[in-house]
C-alpha cells in the first residue's frame, strides 16, 4: 500500500548513489556485504524525503519494503499487540526499520512510525533485497543473521493464547519469529462450525436421535408392543412436560417442579462443598505425609467399599430428621472419591519437582504449598467430577429411601402415585442438571489450571 | 566399615527392612485397634458416662455388632441374602460386560456407528441407575428382572466408556506397523484391538463391579423395602433394611460389613482374573 | 540498532577477561564414598569406593553407561540420597560423612534434572524468581525484576510469561539453568540434561551453556553417557565403570576455554576422542550385555 | 513385485533377498483447507536407491515424519508420485516397512510372537517362516529372551527385535524412522554396529531417517539432507567411506569430517533460512548461531 504522506522526489535528488553505498556501510546489517553488493542494493533503494511528522507506515498496513534512514530521527511505536520489550524509541540515522518486509510470511506492520523531524529514508524494496542476498550466500546469511538477532532482542512471546476472545485481530510473535496469525478466535470458530457441518457428523447425530425418538415412539405408543406399552411414549412425555395444565401435576409451568430441582441442587451444593472442603486436604495429607497415611489410610479402606446405600439405615439412626441423613450420605460419597483423587494426584507428583524446590531452598511447607497443591490439581479435578457424579448417584438413592422433596422423590412418589410420564420427566431432568453441574466443575477446572490449559491448546495445535 | 562388612551384613539389612517394612502394617493394626474401641466407647457413652455422644452415640457398638454376628452365621436365610444379592451382582455384571465390550469396540471401529450412537448413549450418562428403577418396575414382568435391569445399567456405562478409551488410546503406530506387515482387518481387530483394549477391559470391569455393589443394594432397599417382597429372598440390602425396620440395630452394621466384605472380595477376584489376561503388564 | 553489535563486543571482552580466571568457590571433594541400595535386603552396589577432586570453577564431565550409578553420586551431593560410606566436602565444609549419611539440600547445589523440573504451573519467570522467594532473601518485586534481568542475558526475554509447557525444549533447558543460577550456587550438578534433544538443539544448547559458564563461574559436575558432549564442554572428564560406579580414568581436556564448534574437528579433539573411546566402550559393552541378563 | 532383482542370499537365513527402488516425484502434502493450510511437504524429488542406504537428515520438525508416512502408504500426497520399481504407491504394502521412533513392539505379544506376527497375520506361518523366526532371533543374539514381552526388555533389546521383526517380512524396502532416537548414546553407537552389519550382511534398500549427523554419517551410502518446512531436499552427499566402518575409524577420518562439515553447513543454513516461519528448535539455534556471529567480532 502507499502511504499518502510520503513524497517522492525525482532523480538527480540529494542523495546519490555514493551517499547511499556510505550510508548502507554504516547501517549494522549491511555491514558484511561488499561494495559491489552494496552498489546492488543502493540501485533498488528509492530515497524518500519527509517533513516532521509524517507517517512512514503504520500498524497492520502490508509491509513491502524495508526502511534505512539517512538523515534525521524516526520515532517507532510498536502497537500494543507486537507484545515488545520496549514499545516505543527513537531511532536515527543507519537505523533500519520495517524488516518485517524480509520475513517469509509477510507480517502486517507492527508498528507507526513517525518522523520526528524532516527525514530522508531510503526505501527498499524487500523481496528484491532478500533476491540480492541469496545471490552471495555467506555474506548474505550473516545480513540475514544480524535481522534475526534484532528480532530476538526486541520482541516478546505474547499471551496470545489467553486473548484469544478479545483480540479480533492479533499478531503472533514468537520465539520462532513472526507470522500473521489470521487465526482469529472467531474466524477459527466459523471455520471449525463450518468443517463441522461438512463433515456427516451432525447429520449421523441427528440421525441417532431420530432413530431413538422413533423406535421409543413406535414401540410404546405406535404399535403397543407388549410391555412396551405400559411405558409411557415420547408424545406423552413431552405434552405432559410443556402443559400448562398437566394432568399429573408437574410440567415446566408448575413451581413444584422447580422446588424439586431447587432441592436437589441444593443437596449436592451442600454435600459437594463439604466433601471438598475436607475430602481435598486429608488427600493431601494423605498422600504427603507417609505417617499420616499409614495410620488412617487403613481405616479409609476399611469404609470404602462399604455401598453408600447400605449407609441409609444407620444414617437415619445417626441424625435426627430427614435433611441430615441425605446430606451426609450424599458427603459421604463424594468425600471418598475427592479423597482418593487427590491421594493420586500427590502421588503422580514426579519426584524431581519437590526436590528441585528443596535445593531451591524451599522449606518442608513451603514445598507444600508450592509444588504438591499445584501438581495434584489435575487429579484432584478429575476427581472432583466423580465426586460430583457420584453425589448425584447417592442424593437419587437416598431420596428414594427417604427425605421428602428431590428429583428422586419425585420419580418414586410419581411410581406409587402411578403418573408414569412424570417419572421420565424427573429422569431426563436429572440427566440435564447433572450435565450441567459436572460441566461446572469441568470449566472451574481449567480456570484454575490456566497452565495446564496453554499447554494443551499448544499441543493440540502443533 | 567398608563395603565388604556391608554386603556381610545382609541378613542384619534384611531384618532391618522387615521390621522396617512392619511399621506400616503396625500402624495399621494400631489405628484399626483405636478405631474400634474409639467406635466402642463412642457407642456405650450413653451407658457407661449417662452422656450420649451426638451421631456416634447411635450406632451400635462394636461388640454388640459382635455377638449379633454370630448366630446369624448358623443362620440359613443369612447366607441365603448373601448368596441372592451375589448372583444378581454376577448376572447384571455378565450383561453389562457380554453387550458392553461389543458394544464399546464397534463404537470405537466404526467412526459412522460412533458418530450416531454416542450422542445418545451420552445423553443417557448423566442419569443415575438408580432414577430407573421405578421405569424397570413398570417395564419388566418381574420384579428379579428389573433388579438385574438396573445393575446392568450401572456397569454398562463405565464398561462401554473404558472400552471406547482404550481402544482410542491404542497406538496408531501398532496399526501402522501390522497393516505395513500385511495385516487385513480382521486380524488387526483380533491381535491388535482386542488385546489393545484389554487394560482398559480390566479397569472398566474393577470399576464396573463397585457399582454394581452399590446398584444391587440400593436397588433391593427401594424395591424390596418400598414393596414387600419381604422374606430372605431379598438380598443383603434388604437384610439391611428388614433389620432396620425390624429394630435389630446391630444386624444392620452386620449387613453393612458383610457387603464391604462381598465388595472388596469381588473386586479382588476381577483384578485377578485381569491379570492373568493381562500378563504383559506384570513387569518383572 | 549498532548498540546490539557493540554490547556483544563489549561481552566479549568482559568474557575474554574472566576467561583466564576460574571461580574461587565450590570445590567438591569425594572421597571413598561408597552407596549399597537395599531393597528387600538384596544389596546392589551402586557406587564404589569413589574418590575425586573437583576444582573450583571446574566442569567436570562424568561419562558412563546408562544406569551406572552416576546418578546416586549426583543425587549423594545434592543431598536427596544418602551415602553408605566415605565423605564428601564442598569447600571444606562437610556435606555428608560417617556421622551425617545424608547431606541437607540446599541453594548452594543446584540440580538441573534429566527429564527438566521447572513447574509446570508457573511462568518462566516464576520458576526463575522462585529461588530467592523461598528462601526469603529478597523481596517479590526484586526477585522478579532479578530474573528478568538474568532472563534477558541469557537471551530467554520473550519468554518470560509463558508456561514452561508452551516453550520449546532447548528454552525450557535455559531457563531451567537460569533458575539455578538465580540463587548463585557454588555448584551447579546437572543430570543428562540433553538427553531427549536431538543433536541439532543440543549443539546450540552447548554453546549456551558455555555462554553462562563464563558469566557466572560455577563448578559445574555434568553427567553424561556423550563423550563428544563431554569432551567439548568439560575442563576434566571422568570416566566410570558400569556399576558399582567408579573413576576408571580421569581426562584433562587441554583445549583452552573460550570453545566453538570449530573444535569438534580440531586436530587435538579428535586425538582426545580417540584416546578415551576405547574405555568408554569397553565399559558400554559391559552394561549392554548385563542389560540382557538383567532383563 | 517383477523387477525387483534378487541381490544375494546370505548363508542360512533361508531367504532370498529383493531390492526395490523408490520414486519420490514432485510430491507436495497440505493439511488443512484455504488460509489455515499448512503446507509441509513441497516438491519433494528424491530416489531411494536399490541396495543401498539412504539416510536422510534435517532438523527435528521439518515433516520427515510426514515424508515417512507418504512413503509407507499410510497418506496420501496432495500432489505428485511415488512409485516402487515403477508401479505407483497406493496405500500400505508388505513390500515396503516401517520402523518407527521409539518402539513398537506389540506389548502384549512375547518377543517371539511380535517377530512372527507378520507371518502369521499372512496366515504364513510356515515351518520355514519359523526357522527364518530362530535365525533372526539369533543373529540379534535375543534366544533367551523370545518368551519376553517388550516392556521387560531393555531399549537397546526392543531396538534389535524391532529390526528383527521388519526383516522377517522381507521387505524390498526398509523404511526407518529415527529408530534409535530416546536410547542414550552409548547404546546408540552399538545399535549403529549392529544395524549396520545387518544391512552389509543383506544389502537391500534401506531409508534410514534421523535427526544425528553422526549416526548418518557411520550408516549412510547416500545422505539426503532436507530444509525445513516445507520439506524438500537441499543436498545429496554420497557418503564413500568404506564397509564395514567403525567408529573411532569414522572419527578419524579426514574424509568423514570432511562430509561432516559439509553437511553441518548445509543444515546451518537451513536452519538460517527458515528463522521466520520455521520450528522452534531451528530459532534456537539461529539464536545461537547469531551469538557467535557476533562472539567472533563481527
Amino acid at each position: 500500500m502507499t502511504n499518502p504522506t510520503t513524497t517522492v522526489l525525482a532523480a538527480g535528488s540529494e542523495l546519490n548513489e555514493e551517499r547511499i553505498v556510505a550510508l548502507l556501510k554504516r547501517t549494522a546489517p549491511f555491514e558484511p556485504l561488499s561494495d559491489q553488493r552494496l552498489r546492488e542494493v543502493a540501485s533498488i533503494a528509492t530515497p524518500v524525503y519527509l517533513k516532521k511528522g509524517d507517517l512512514i507506515y503504520t500498524v497492520d498496513e502490508r509491509s513491502d519494503d524495508v526502511y534505512v534512514i539517512a538523515t534525521g530521527t524516526v520515532e517507532h511505536a510498536l502497537g500494543p499487540s507486537a507484545q515488545a520489550t520496549q514499545l516505543v524509541k527513537i531511532v536515527g540515522e543507519a537505523d533500519v526499520i520495517g524488516w518485517a518486509a524480509l520475513l517469509k510470511n509477510k507480517p502486517a506492520r507492527l508498528a507507526k512510525t513517525t518522523c520526528l523531524q524532516d527525514c530522508e529514508v531510503l526505501r527498499i524494496n524487500g523481496q528484491h533485497l532478500i533476491e540480492i542476498l541469496a545471490h552471495d550466500e555467506a555474506s548474505g546469511r550473516e545480513v540475514m543473521t544480524c535481522f534475526a538477532k534484532m528480532l530476538m532482542n526486541e520482541f516478546t512471546v505474547p499471551a496470545w493464547l489467553s486473548q484469544v476472545q478479545e483480540l479480533p485481530r492479533k499478531v503472533k510473535v514468537g520465539a520462532d519469529g513472526l507470522e500473521t496469525a489470521n487465526l482469529t478466535g472467531v474466524s477459527l470458530t466459523m471455520f471449525r462450525i463450518a468443517q463441522w457441518l461438512k463433515s456427516p457428523r451432525p447429520y449421523l447425530m441427528l440421525l441417532g436421535f431420530t432413530i431413538f425418538i422413533g423406535l421409543w415412539y413406535l414401540l410404546s405408543e405406535g404399535w403397543h408392543v407388549w410391555r412396551f406399552d405400559r411405558l409411557p411414549g415420547p408424545v406423552e412425555v413431552w405434552e405432559e412436560w410443556t402443559s400448562r395444565n398437566p394432568v399429573y401435576g408437574i410440567s415446566l409451568f408448575t413451581p413444584e417442579y422447580y422446588t424439586h430441582i431447587w432441592y436437589s441442587v441444593r443437596r449436592i451444593a451442600e454435600a459437594f462443598f463439604l466433601a471438598t472442603l475436607l475430602g481435598v486436604p486429608f488427600g493431601l495429607f494423605l498422600g504427603w505425609s507417609r505417617k499420616f497415611r499409614e495410620y488412617t489410610f487403613p481405616i479409609f479402606e476399611t469404609l470404602r467399599p462399604i455401598p453408600i446405600l447400605a449407609w441409609v439405615p444407620l444414617a437415619i439412626l445417626m441424625f435426627s430428621g430427614t435433611e441430615t441423613p441425605v446430606i451426609f450420605l450424599t458427603t459421604l460419597a463424594s468425600f471418598f472419591a475427592t479423597a482418593l483423587n487427590t491421594m493420586l494426584g500427590v502421588e503422580s507428583i514426579d519426584e524431581s519437582y519437590p526436590r528441585a524446590a528443596s535445593c531451591l531452598g524451599a522449606s518442608k511447607w513451603q514445598v507444600f504449598r508450592h509444588v504438591v497443591i499445584p501438581g495434584a490439581l489435575p487429579h484432584m479435578f478429575t476427581g472432583l467430577q466423580i465426586s460430583v457424579g457420584v453425589a448425584w448417584f447417592s442424593l437419587v438413592a437416598a431420596e428414594m429411601v427417604s427425605g421428602q422433596y428431590g428429583l428422586g422423590y419425585l420419580i418414586m412418589t410419581s411410581y406409587t402415585m402411578v403418573s408414569y410420564p412424570t417419572i421420565i420427566i424427573g429422569m431426563a431432568t436429572l440427566g440435564i442438571v447433572g450435565y450441567i453441574t459436572s460441566a461446572m466443575v469441568r470449566i472451574a477446572g481449567d480456570q484454575m489450571m490456566q497452565w495446564r490449559v496453554r499447554e494443551l491448546a499448544l499441543g493440540g495445535s502443533q | 566399615m567398608n563395603a565388604s562388612t556391608i554386603v556381610a551384613n545382609r541378613p542384619m539389612g534384611r531384618l532391618r527392612k522387615s521390621i522396617f517394612h512392619d511399621t506400616g502394617s503396625r500402624r495399621a493394626i494400631v489405628s484399626l485397634i483405636l478405631f474400634l474401641v474409639f467406635w466402642e466407647v463412642g457407642s456405650q457413652s450413653k451407658a457407661w458416662f449417662g452422656v450420649q455422644l451426638p451421631w456416634i452415640g447411635m450406632v451400635p457398638a462394636p461388640t454388640a455388632v459382635f455377638s449379633a454376628w454370630g448366630p446369624l452365621l448358623l443362620d440359613p436365610s443369612y447366607w441365603q441374602s448373601w448368596w441372592q444379592s451375589s448372583y444378581r451382582v454376577f448376572f447384571g455384571f455378565i450383561a453389562a460386560m457380554i453387550l458392553g465390550i461389543p458394544f464399546g469396540l464397534l463404537m470405537a471401529v466404526s467412526k459412522n456407528y460412533r458418530d450416531t450412537v454416542f450422542p445418545v448413549f451420552e445423553i443417557f450418562r448423566p442419569i443415575p441407575p438408580l432414577a430407573w428403577v421405578p421405569a424397570a418396575i413398570i417395564f419388566w414382568p418381574t420384579q428379579e428382572m428389573s433388579i438385574a435391569f438396573v445393575t446392568f445399567y450401572g456397569a454398562f456405562f463405565t464398561v462401554v466408556l473404558n472400552v471406547i478409551g482404550g481402544a482410542r488410546s491404542i497406538d496408531v503406530r501398532y496399526f501402522q506397523s501390522a497393516r505395513s506387515m500385511g495385516a487385513n482387518g480382521w486380524d488387526i481387530f483380533r491381535r491388535i484391538i482386542l488385546p489393545g483394549t484389554l487394560p482398559s477391559i480390566v479397569i472398566g470391569a474393577t470399576v464396573g463391579m463397585g457399582i454394581t455393589w452399590e446398584v444391587v443394594v440400593a436397588a433391593e432397599m427401594i424395591s424390596g423395602g418400598g414393596n414387600s417382597m419381604g422374606g430372605a429372598g431379598g438380598g443383603l440390602g434388604f437384610f439391611i433394611w428388614n433389620s432396620y425396620v425390624g429394630g435389630s440395630y446391630p444386624q444392620i452394621v452386620v449387613g453393612m460389613i458383610s457387603i464391604g466384605i462381598a465388595g472388596y472380595i469381588s473386586s479382588t477376584i476381577i483384578r485377578w482374573i485381569g491379570s492373568r489376561a493381562t500378563p504383559w503388564l506384570r513387569m518383572r | 540498532m549498532n548498540a546490539v553489535i557493540q554490547s556483544n563486543a563489549f561481552e566479549a571482552k568482559q568474557r575474554e577477561r574472566n576467561m583466564n580466571t576460574k571461580g574461587t568457590k565450590g570445590a567438591i571433594r569425594i572421597e571413598k564414598v561408597d552407596k549399597v541400595y537395599d531393597p528387600e535386603g538384596a544389596a546392589v552396589k551402586a557406587v564404589d569406593t569413589c574418590s575425586l577432586d573437583i576444582g573450583a570453577g571446574e566442569i567436570c564431565m562424568i561419562v558412563g553407561p546408562s544406569g551406572c550409578g552416576k546418578t546416586t553420586l549426583l543425587n549423594a551431593i545434592a543431598g536427596f540420597h544418602s551415602i553408605s560410606n566415605g565423605t564428601i566436602y564442598l569447600d571444606d565444609e562437610l556435606l555428608c560423612g560417617p556421622d551425617k549419611p545424608k547431606a541437607e539440600p540446599g541453594p548452594d547445589r543446584v540440580v538441573v534434572f534429566q527429564n527438566g523440573a521447572l513447574f509446570p504451573w508457573k511462568t518462566n519467570l516464576e520458576n526463575v524468581a522462585f529461588g530467592p522467594i523461598m528462601q526469603g532473601t529478597m523481596s517479590k518485586k526484586e526477585a522478579f525484576e532479578k530474573a528478568r534481568d538474568m532472563m534477558a542475558s541469557a537471551g530467554l526475554n520473550g519468554s518470560e510469561n509463558s508456561y514452561p509447557g508452551e516453550t520449546s525444549s532447548g528454552v525450557r533447558r535455559r531457563v531451567e539453568i537460569v533458575r539455578a543460577l538465580m540463587n548463585d550456587p557454588k555448584v551447579l550438578l546437572l543430570d543428562e540434561p540433553y538427553r531427549a534433544l536431538d543433536s541439532l538443539t543440543k549443539s546450540v544448547m552447548h554453546e549456551a551453556l558455555l555462554d553462562i559458564y563464563y558469566k557466572n563461574k560455577v563448578t559445574i559436575f555434568f553427567i553424561t553417557h556423550d563423550l563428544e558432549e563431554a569432551i567439548f564442554l568439560g575442563h576434566k572428564v571422568v570416566i566410570m565403570t558400569t556399576r558399582p560406579c567408579r573413576p576408571k580414568k580421569i581426562l584433562d581436556v587441554d583445549i583452552p576455554h573460550p570453545r566453538d564448534y570449530n573444535v569438534l574437528t580440531s586436530k587435538r579433539f579428535r586425538e582426545l576422542m580417540d584416546e578415551t573411546m576405547e574405555a568408554v566402550h569397553e565399559e558400554a559393552m559391559k552394561a549392554f550385555e548385563r542389560g540382557e541378563k538383567e532383563g | 513385485m517383477s523387477a525387483a532383482q534378487e541381490i544375494q542370499k546370505p548363508a542360512g537365513s533361508g531367504m532370498q533377498i529383493k531390492a526395490a527402488e523408490m520414486t519420490i516425484s514432485h510430491v507436495d502434502k497440505t493439511y488443512g483447507e484455504k488460509q489455515f493450510a499448512t503446507e509441509v511437504v513441497k516438491n519433494c524429488s528424491f530416489t531411494i536407491e536399490r541396495g543401498k542406504l539412504t539416510v536422510m537428515i534435517g532438523p527435528s520438525g521439518c515433516g520427515k515424519s510426514t515424508l515417512i508416512r507418504l512413503l509407507a502408504g499410510f497418506e496420501k500426497p496432495t500432489s505428485g508420485s511415488i512409485s516402487i520399481d515403477g508401479n505407483k504407491v497406493t496405500g500400505p504394502g508388505r513390500d515396503r516397512l516401517v520402523v518407527f521412533q521409539e518402539s513398537a513392539l506389540f506389548p502384549w505379544m512375547s518377543t517371539y510372537d511380535n517377530i512372527m506376527y507378520g507371518p502369521k497375520a499372512r496366515g504364513e506361518n510356515t515351518p520355514e517362516m519359523r526357522d527364518r523366526a530362530e535365525f533372526l532371533l539369533d543373529k540379534v543374539g535375543l534366544q533367551r529372551f523370545r518368551s519376553k514381552y517388550p516392556p521387560q526388555l531393555s531399549g537397546g533389546m526392543q531396538r534389535r527385535a524391532e529390526l528383527a521383526r521388519a526383516m522377517i517380512n522381507n521387505p524390498e524396502v526398509m523404511i526407518l524412522d529415527e529408530p534409535f532416537r530416546g536410547l542414550d548414546h552409548m547404546t546408540k553407537e552399538l545399535m549403529w554396529k549392529y544395524y549396520a552389519t545387518l544391512y552389509e550382511e543383506s544389502h537391500r534398500t534401506n531409508f534410514f531417517v534421523t535427526t544425528d549427523i553422526d549416526e548418518a554419517i557411520f550408516l549412510a551410502d547416500r545422505l539426503l539432507i532436507m530444509s525445513n518446512k516445507p520439506t524438500q531436499v537441499r543436498a545429496v552427499l554420497d557418503v564413500d567411506l568404506p564397509r564395514p566402518r567403525s567408529l573411532s575409524n569414522i572419527v578419524d577420518d579426514d574424509r568423514a569430517n570432511q562430509i561432516k562439515m559439509e553437511a553441518l553447513a548445509i543444515l546451518h543454513e537451513e536452519a538460517m533460512r527458515s528463522f521466520a516461519g520455521g520450528s522452534k528448535a531451528a530459532s534456537d539455534f539461529i539464536q545461537a548461531y547469531s551469538d557467535r556471529v557476533g562472539k567472533s567480532g563481527k
